[in-house]
């Protein structure tokens, strides 16, 4: 707790930079709900219904929220995994969310990386460590053979592994290794932005810290951007510059990690926070969790009004009835909420 | 208490052409009925495979269980028949997965996989069975588990598929769940819900626990006992309380160290540095000892013993002295 | 009974005749009545309607439903007998025959059968609108004529010395069921597939498509009820599989067996109860070239294949020894078979020496040239027939050794027939059979007329033998026919117009205690009616 | 970080003379693979000596494959005739080892065309999906519906019979099944989140369907390729009903088959189909042991 | 889905009607017509002309085709020409049920037998039943059905006489299913040989697959019987080359049978396809054609629709 100060110079540093390197407008993600032999579509899944957000050039966005709420889904269609329903995703400048497979091959999917949330079934069961790692070289013809040895190993490195796995096949690693794997893969190109998604949860705590240290280096190395997608507050709180809290497919609340974490406006927010389970260290205080009544509603039929009301412990008659808008209530702090 | 499970020297290898892999070297670990232990340990250090073999589990070939028993309730598990092990599996101890993806059949509904258990063990009818599936949904954090009982898992999110391992898991009221990393991918509030359900199985039912996880907020929230392995082999062991008051074995100790906090900013995280060996190449001493702040030469010549202090145990040198003087 | 039709002296056929004297010996048993007698059949009927259809099997059944004027004998003589004729009479012209028929036969449904039903029937093909295949067999007639209710009167247009024994042996057709029918619809009529109905000793029952078609005694026969109860007609695809049929017992009686079975069959017969009766076919098997290439223009170079190929051999290896070697267009049974013409035995010595004075010298690879040109020769013939495909690999073997090169090619039928047709002549050289019609007329194969829409394909042409051709049809007196036919086919023989290979010899199986059998190379049925089961 | 790796890897160097090995190459694992499956081994060897059988018949058969010798017909096998004479009296294990020849040749070949045009077809209909699928799996459905028959006696009139028409033939007419195996195998891969990676790398789609996909679906395309060989053998046979086999006398182990397929063969001289019956038989085995074999060394699941 | 279905069906006319067009030019292409089968010595090539005229087979192949399209549509089929008067429709409907049950039996014989010696032998790959019956099915492949029919025929119904030599029924008997099922066992059994193999060796492989995942694991974990476990869990997901399989044994229902038929003197539409090819009945090989092709998109329809239902995450 002794680097606060330089931590503060350079997020300051960071905000100051206000090139936007992402730029999402109201992206909707729907999938469609099938049913019946015939499968016909009787109604939609609303992952994500409406993000919009800007990610500035070398900054870290955590992306929080319940589990199921839209946030691999965000992800995913960020990068164009999935079709967007709607929207724009404007990506230093081109708006990518209409360009086919190999329009985006030709212009971002070098630059943008993703880390899957599970990382066993992203990677080729036929593929050993070694070629999973050099196919993103030799896909984009960066450097020489030599060279490309080179960085795998220093990429194993980087992620704790031992070069004498390199000849192994996903399923000989442990979950936590295999999760490595994905992030080294993400790692490989040098990408400027880099989609994660639970990219630590299942690593032990030292390696969660190695790893995270990792990023971090290489965010200042590289001016690397980060999309982190995380259920664990602290990680994500470690890691972020800005934080946007997710309920149902809609962002609640945008802010900057501090006022998030120390200040946090949105109900659901303040829930959250409140039930993150601590190890009892010494000296740290048990928080008294604040337990949302009520169950996440469907994403397939979400509530009239503020998504959230439902569950809310301060809902008003309006939230039943109007949707709030997401707007700024501070400088660089934005939530939907009818409270403010 | 007498031990529901107890581990004994339990060895599991996996066996390739030129090299032996001790995945599980050795490992010794009792859980008593009702109580919730907790692994952890460094990430491939052996706590699947641990899980995995003792639901004879284990991918075989190439791994085998090559030594050791794996007592349940009395009965050594590593030698029981397959069709003994059939009638133990999912009814006595079921077990999470790592993976939730993987591990569920991409080709039945979430109903079908959970139905199936609930009809094969409890005998219950269709219609009971899916009642209970969906009250089983509902419990771990679904609101809508009357739809979801007909949705395929590729259609899930990476926490509803967890939840779904665990409905599944928990659904016949085992005597020992195993459950691997079964909140990595959940968010604080449905982790908060799950572990309150485990906590509320181990009470009612006095189901014995095994959870292996990475997270230490969730041991000191729900384990009675820690155990910490590293490089296929048991460190330490200790109640939660011991344990998080005064963590022995200089790797706990780097663990502990390496949590990040809620609360202050760190500019760095703190790491114990180095990485695992791979486990065909453990050094011959001490496995941690090459990362080890404290290593001195008898650690990389010599293995320790888990050896007993009190009401814990740990395998270190360093505490050597103080079991003497016990 | 079996070989009485058999006047040739062969010897192949002596062991035959030894083999069944029993049938002869018990052929003043009386005739049993019943029976159901399994006949089987590769082929599938097509329809029964004598004028429309053209296959063997469907005239196997046609000839049980129907009568025809007149029957041909065993000699294939035109003879009354078997037929509905009772007198027959030709003019002195030879343009005019009368003829007087039974006055009590009677169609199958009880109509009687008169001069009418005849008239009405040979007007058929006479009709413009008639679109059957069988129109040249009438084409020589002028008018039919009623004389009065049992006598008709056919007129011709010219003479035509086939006249009685081809085109009066057709089933009469009743006119009181076909009578209203328009001739154009005539072939696609429900009568010819659905309700045949005919004069015939048997009547129809019952077709199943594929599976057998199966007729019954007609109790009221105008010559009396024939001796089996039934027929059934069996079709069975595969050859090989009839064979199995004929010796689980599912099959009586099978005319097809191929030559090589022979032994096979003779082999069972005994246990599976049958016997075999055997003659020669009317057919014979030929090696013929496509004479528009000039190689083949020379007739020294055809006689010397003949001579480079060993038909004895064939016959001894692909027929198991059972056919003769043939040295014109003619079979042997014939009246009009000529025995005296030039025959080109084996000798390759012989061969080589003609095919050298030809010009043909053998080059390095021991193959003929000529101009630079190799004597090398594509040889076609039909899938399906195995004794044409051995033939043409030991006729590739045989001429390799006096420098010919024959590659062979195997051809689907129906595609080989189009290779042959007039105009199209995708050949070099072709291994074939005709099959011979009862009248020994050959201007239909080797006329020069014939080249450009008939049936000559390999082009050969003669004008001294053209001429012969057409007046051998003209002659109404038999010997002096026989004398020219004769004259033609030794010119046939002469110029080699096709390397002619061999008269097949023909087996049928038959249930040894079938009695009333008699072998009659070109009807599998005949006298069916008279064909009696005996019992022990 | 690092450093302490370098370390540690000297430190393990001492410990484990292992370590200075290098590790094995795929390979080398695979081939080391594939040899510890004996079958496999088996297997390549007995289509190497029946190859080698062909390759060699002049040098090796006691008589010409042509030679008749009409006295010594379906003679049975003796030291004279080894496996027997056929219904020329030639000599049937002469005739076997030129008959592989053709018959080692067409399969072979057939079968990978046909393997080329149907995986290409099946994983592009597969992958692409869509309205790819919908045409590239119509022609598929042309392609299956159009009687061959008469398409065989067409070309027949067209092209001279040959054994590369022969295996052209074979090759467009057969590939219609590994087709929509394979591309059944695509749709369900396609979706799986090892594509969505590799997809997220910029891999080209030729790339992801080749190197990715496909391996993944090999278990079919092995086991339609093992099928096809054998089917391909026999059809050659079959297609002298065209006139478009092999001509005689160049044997076939199909032709001899087709020619032994005669009632008094089968019963005078059981011998002579059997035998071609056998190297057919033999072939095909072992190229499924082989597939076998194959498909184990590429799975890294199977034992090593 | 359902519109899926619908645009499938859709495009089946389309296609349909390119299929037809195709198969019309090739057929008329191949050499020979119906009257090839006519040679003789007697006859005169005006009677050929005559009967070309009538039916048109001299007019230009697209003249020729419409005219067969047009009555197509309407649903007639026409006449054969062989025999001539008779109702294609008749020919193949009298002839249809003979192979249907022929082929719906020998694929379920061969299903039921193949499907669970494949799953065995994945279960239990290089034991020696694996291998019993990877030889087994490799016999059935490297035999010609053709050879194995006949010997089957010289043993069982020559030598023992414990079946029928062929034919669906004894001839002049009563209808008795019992005799039907007798002579439907032999043929059945030569056709279910070839496609065991085939069956055999795709569930094994695919089974092999899928025996390996993780799931697998999982479903072992909730304690069931290893034989429940591949069955329920495993079969589904291994169902895709099965399905396809069967997906493309539905047309060869039209022509597969073809040589087995013969043998057994099985009056199917496989033989009938046969003999009219060799006859070139033009009207009966267009209308088995357009059967087969009916086969054909409805077969690999039924496979694409079975792909979505057996595996979810396929979607078109
Ligand atoms: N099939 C296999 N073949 C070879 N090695 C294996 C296999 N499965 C696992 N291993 C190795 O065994 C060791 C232990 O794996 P295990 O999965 O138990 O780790 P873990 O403790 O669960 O780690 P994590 O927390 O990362 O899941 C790892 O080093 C792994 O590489
Ligand atoms: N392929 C799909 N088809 C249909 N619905 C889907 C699909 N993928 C995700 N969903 C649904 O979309 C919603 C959001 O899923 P998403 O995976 O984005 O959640 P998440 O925020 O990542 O949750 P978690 O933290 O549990 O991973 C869920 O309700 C899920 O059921
Ligand atoms: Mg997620
Ligand atoms: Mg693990």
């Amino acid at each position: 707790m002794n680097g606060t100060t330089s931590e503060l110079l350079k997020h300051s540093k960071k905000n100051n930079d206000s090139e936007y390197i992402l730029e999402v407008k109201d992206l909707k993600k729907y999938f469609p709900i099938k049913a019946g032999f015939l499968q016909r579509t009787v109604g939609s899944i609303k992952a994500v219904d409406g993000l919009t957000f800007k990610v500035k050039k070398g900054e870290t966005i955590g992306l929080v929220g319940e589990s199921g709420c839209g946030k691999s889904t965000a992800g995913r269609t960020l990068i164009r995994l999935y079709e967007p329903t709607s929207g724009d995703i404007i990506f230093k400048g081109k708006n990518i969310s209409k360009m086919n497979d190999g329009e985006l091959r030709r212009t971002v999917r070098k630059d943008i990386q993703m880390v899957f949330q599970d990382p066993y079934a992203s990677l080729n069961p036929r593929k050993t460590l070694k070629s999973i790692l050099s196919e993103p070289m030799i896909t984009h013809n960066l450097y020489s053979h030599k060279e490309r040895k080179e960085k795998i190993q220093d990429l194993l490195d980087k992620v704790g592994f031992n070069p004498l796995f390199i000849n192994r096949y996903p399923h000989e690693f442990s979950g936590g290794q295999r999760q490595r794997i994905g992030i080294a893969r993400a790692l490989a190109l040098n990408p400027d932005m880099i989609i994660a998604d639970e990219p630590v949860s299942a690593l032990d705590v030292s390696i969660q810290a190695q790893i995270i240290n990792l990023m971090e280096d290489l965010q200042d190395e590289l001016d690397l951007t980060y999309v982190f997608i995380s259920h664990d507050l602290s990680v994500v709180r470690h890691i972020s510059d800005r934080v946007g809290v997710m309920y149902l497919g809609k962002i609640m609340e945008f802010a900057g990690k501090k006022d998030l974490y120390e200040e946090p406006l949105h109900p659901y927010t303040q829930a959250l926070m409140s039930a993150v389970p601590v190890p009892k260290k010494k000296g740290v205080q048990v928080r008294e969790r604040i337990i949302l009544k009520g169950d996440l509603p469907s994403p397939a039929n979400p509530p009239q009004g503020c998504v959230f009301h439902t569950r809310c412990p301060v809902a008003t008659q309006m939230c039943s009835e109007q949707v709030p808008d997401f707007k700024e209530i501070r400088k660089e702090h934005f939530v939907a909420c009818h409270l403010y | 208490m007498t031990a529901l499970l107890e581990l004994k020297n339990l060895k599991t290898h996996f066996k390739r052409k030129k090299v032996t892999i001790p995945a599980v070297d050795g490992v010794d670990l009792k859980i008593h009925k009702g109580e919730t232990v907790a692994l952890v340990g460094e990430s491939g250090s052996g706590k699947s495979i641990t899980s995995l073999s003792i639901m004879r589990l284990i991918p075989s070939p190439p791994g085998e269980i090559v030594d050791g028993e794996i007592l349940f309730n009395g009965q050594d598990l590593a030698r029981l028949s397959d069709n003994d092990m059939c009638k133990i599996r999912g009814n006595d101890i079921s077990m999470i997965f790592q993976e939730p993806m993987t591990s569920l059949n991409p080709v039945l509904t979430i109903g079908e996989q959970i139905i199936e258990v609930l009809m094969y063990h409890q005998k219950l009818s269709k219609r009971a069975a899916s009642l209970k599936a969906i009250e089983m949904l509902e419990t771990v954090g679904f609101s809508r588990a009357k739809e979801l009982i007909d949705d395929y898992p590729h259609r899930l999110s990476g926490g509803m598929r967890q939840r779904v391992m665990i409905a599944i898991a928990m659904s016949c009221n085992p005597k020992l769940l195993i459950a691997d990393e079964p909140t990595t991918a959940l968010d604080v509030t449905i982790q908060a819900q799950i572990l309150d359900l485990m906590k509320e199985l181990s009470k009612k039912y006095d189901t014995s626990i095994l959870l292996i996880t990475h997270d230490l907020g969730v041991v000191s929230e729900v384990a009675d006992r820690v155990v910490v392995m590293y490089c296929g082999q048991v460190v330490e062991e200790a109640s939660v309380d011991d344990l998080f008051e005064e963590p022995l074995h200089p790797y706990t100790i780097g663990l502990m160290g390496s949590i990040p906090s809620l609360e202050g900013d760190l500019d760095r995280l703190y790491s114990i540095e180095g990485t695992v060996p791979p486990p065909e190449h453990f050094p011959a001493g001490c496995r941690f000892s090459p990362r080890c702040p404290h290593a001195f030469d008898r650690c990389r010549n010599e293995a320790p013993v888990l050896r007993e202090i009190g009401s814990r145990s740990v395998r270190c040198f360093l505490h050597d002295d103080k079991e003497a003087t016990k | 009974a079996c070989s009485g039709g058999q006047k040739t002296n062969e010897p192949a056929k002596e062991t035959e005749k030894e083999e069944t004297p029993a049938a002869e010996g018990t052929a003043n048993d009386e005739p049993q009545v019943g029976g159901d007698l399994i006949i089987g059949s590769t082929g599938s009927p097509t329809m029964f309607n004598p004028l429309f259809s053209n296959d063997a099997s469907s005239s196997d059944i046609e000839t049980m439903l129907y009568d025809s004027l007149m029957g041909s004998d065993l000699e294939f003589n035109p003879v009354t007998d078997g037929g509905l004729a009772e007198k027959y009479e030709a003019s002195e012209d030879g343009l005019t025959f009368t003829i007087k028929i039974v006055e009590n036969a009677k169609f199958h449904d009880g109509e009687p059968l008169d001069a009418d039903d005849v008239v009405f029937t040979y007007n058929i093909p006479l009709s413009p609108d008639y679109d059957g295949v069988r129109k040249s067999y009438f084409e020589n007639i002028d008018k039919v004529e009623k004389i009065d209710q049992y006598t008709v009167k056919f007129t011709l247009k010219q003479v035509d010395a086939q006249f009685p024994v081809v085109s009066l042996g057709f089933g009469i057709l009743p006119e009181h069921i076909l009578g209203d029918v328009p001739i154009a619809d005539m072939g696609e009529h429900e009568f010819n597939t659905k309700t045949p109905i005919g004069s015939g000793p048997f009547k129809f029952e019952e077709w199943k498509d594929g599976e057998y078609v199966k007729v019954v005694a007609n109790e009221d026969y105008w010559d009396g009820r024939p001796n089996l109860d039934s027929v059934t007609y069996k079709i069975v695809p595969d050859a090989n599989a009839i064979l199995a049929q004929l010796q689980a017992g599912d099959i009586h009686y099978y005319a097809g067996i191929a030559q090589p079975d022979v032994p096979t069959v003779e082999s069972f017969a005994d246990a599976a109860n049958l016997r075999l009766e055997s003659g020669l076919a009317l057919s014979y098997t030929f090696l013929g070239f496509n004479q528009r290439d000039p190689k083949f223009q020379d007739k020294s170079v055809r006689q010397a294949i003949t001579h480079a190929i060993d038909r004895t051999a064939i016959v001894e290896n692909v027929m198991a020894g059972l056919g003769e070697v043939a040295h014109v267009p003619e079979s042997p049974l014939s009246w009009a078979y000529n025995p005296d013409v030039p025959k080109f035995e084996y000798d390759v010595e012989k061969a080589k020496k003609m095919l050298a004075d030809a010009g043909w010298k053998p080059g390095a690879d021991g193959i003929l040239e000529k101009d630079g040109e190799k004597f090398s020769v594509e040889v076609k013939t039909n899938q399906g027939n195995k004794v044409r495909e051995d033939i043409v690999v030991i006729l590739q073997q045989q001429l390799k050794e006096v420098g010919i090169e024959i590659i062979p090619q195997i051809v689907e039928f129906s595609a080989l027939i189009a290779d042959i047709d007039p105009g199209v002549w995708n050949f070099e050289g072709i291994v074939l059979g005709w099959s011979l019609g009862i009248d020994p007329d050959p201007s239909g194969i080797f006329h020069t007329k014939e080249i450009e829409k008939g049936l000559n394909f390999t082009g050969y042409s003669n004008p001294e033998l053209d001429k012969l051709m057409d007046e051998q049809l003209q002659e109404l007196d038999k010997e002096k026919r026989k004398e020219m036919i004769g004259k033609i086919q030794q010119g046939l023989a002469e110029d080699q117009a096709y390397t002619f290979l061999y008269y097949p010899e023909e087996f049928r199986a038959l249930p040894k205690n079938l009695e009333g059998y008699e072998f009659h190379a070109k009807d599998q049925m005949y006298h069916i009616k008279d064909w009696w089961l005996k019992t022990e | 970080m690092s450093q302490s790796n370098v370390e540690i890897s000297q430190e393990e160097l001492q410990l484990n003379p292992h370590l200075k090995e290098k590790p094995d190459t795929l390979t080398r694992i695979f081939f080391r693979k594939f040899f510890k499956n004996k079958l496999a081994v088996i297997g390549s060897i007995l289509l190497f000596i029946i190859i080698m059988a062909a390759v060699f018949a002049p040098l090796i058969a006691p008589y010409s494959y042509e030679q008749q010798n009409l006295i010594d017909k379906l003679k049975p096998p003796s030291s004279e005739y080894w496996l027997g004479t056929d219904r020329y009296g030639r000599d049937i294990f002469t005739r076997l080892l030129y008959g592989g020849r053709v018959s080692l040749l067409v399969g072979f070949g057939a079968v990978l065309g046909a393997l080329i045009i149907g995986v290409s077809f099946g994983a592009l209909a597969g992958y692409y999906g869509g309205i790819i699928d919908a045409i590239l799996m119509r022609v598929v459905d042309i392609v299956i519906s159009i009687p061959s028959f008469f398409l065989l006696i067409t070309i027949v009139t067209i092209f001279k019979p040959s054994v590369g028409n022969l295996i052209l033939i074979f090759a467009l007419t057969s590939w219609t099944s590994t087709a929509r195996l394979v591309r059944g195998e695509f749709l369900t891969l396609r979706s799986r989140e090892f594509v969505l990676a590799s997809k997220t790398i910029g891999t080209k789609s030729y790339k992801i369907i080749f190197s990715h996909i496909l391996p993944n679906a090999m278990g079919p395309i092995i086991v339609s390729a093992t099928l096809l060989i054998g089917g391909v053998i026999l059809a050659e046979a079959a297609l002298s009903y065209f006139g478009l086999g092999i001509s005689p006398p160049t044997p076939t182990w199909g032709n001899m088959l087709q020619d032994a397929q005669n009632y008094t063969v089968m019963l005078t001289a059981p011998w002579y189909p059997f035998f071609p019956g056998l190297l057919i038989l033999l072939t095909v085995l072992s190229f499924n042991f082989i597939g076998d074999g194959l498909r184990d060394a590429l799975d890294p699941k199977s034992l090593d | 889905m359902a519109s899926y279905i619908f645009r499938r069906t859709l495009m089946a006319i389309p296609l349909l009607l390119g299929i037809t067009i195709l198969s019309f030019a090739i057929i008329k292409a191949a050499p020979g017509g119906p009257v090839s089968m006519l040679m003789d010595p007697t006859m005169k090539p005006s009677d050929r002309e005559k009967f070309e005229e009538k039916y048109g087979l001299n007019d230009p192949v697209h003249v020729q085709y419409f005219k067969w399209l047009g009555n197509m549509v309407k649903g007639d089929f026409g006449n054969s020409l062989i025999k001539r008067g008779v109702p294609v429709s008749e020919l193949i409907m009298n002839r249809l049920p003979n192979t249907l049950l022929l082929m719906v039996v020998s694929t379920l014989l061969a299903a039921l037998i193949a499907i669970p010696f494949g799953i065995y032998s994945a279960m239990r790959p290089y034991s020696k039943l694996d291998y019993t019956v990877t030889v087994g099915s490799f016999l059935g492949i490297a035999t010609p059905g053709f050879w194995f029919g006949l010997m089957l025929i010289m043993f069982f119904s020559v030598k023992f006489a414990w079946f029928p030599t062929g034919g669906v029924a004894t001839l002049n008997a009563p209808f008795s299913i019992w005799d039907r099922i007798h002579h439907l066992i032999l043929p059945a059994i030569v056709l279910a040989t070839a496609d065991m193999a085939a069956l055999t060796r795709y569930t094994r492989s695919s089974m092999l697959d899928v025996l390996k995942q993780d799931y697998i694991r999982t479903a072992l974990s909730k304690g069931f019987k290893e034989k429940k476990v591949v069955l329920k869990h495993g079969l589904r997901n291994g169902m895709i080359p099965i399905v396809t399989l069967f997906g493309l044994m539905l047309p060869s229902f039209i022509g597969g049978a073809a040589i087995t038929e013969k043998i057994f003197a099985w009056p199917g539409i496989g033989s009938l396809f046969i003999d009219s090819a060799f006859q070139r009945d033009y009207p009966v090989i267009m209308a088995l054609t357009v059967v087969s092709a009916i086969f054909v998109v409805i077969g690999n329809l039924l496979a694409d629709i079975l792909y979505a239902i057996f595996d979810p995450r396929i979607e078109y």
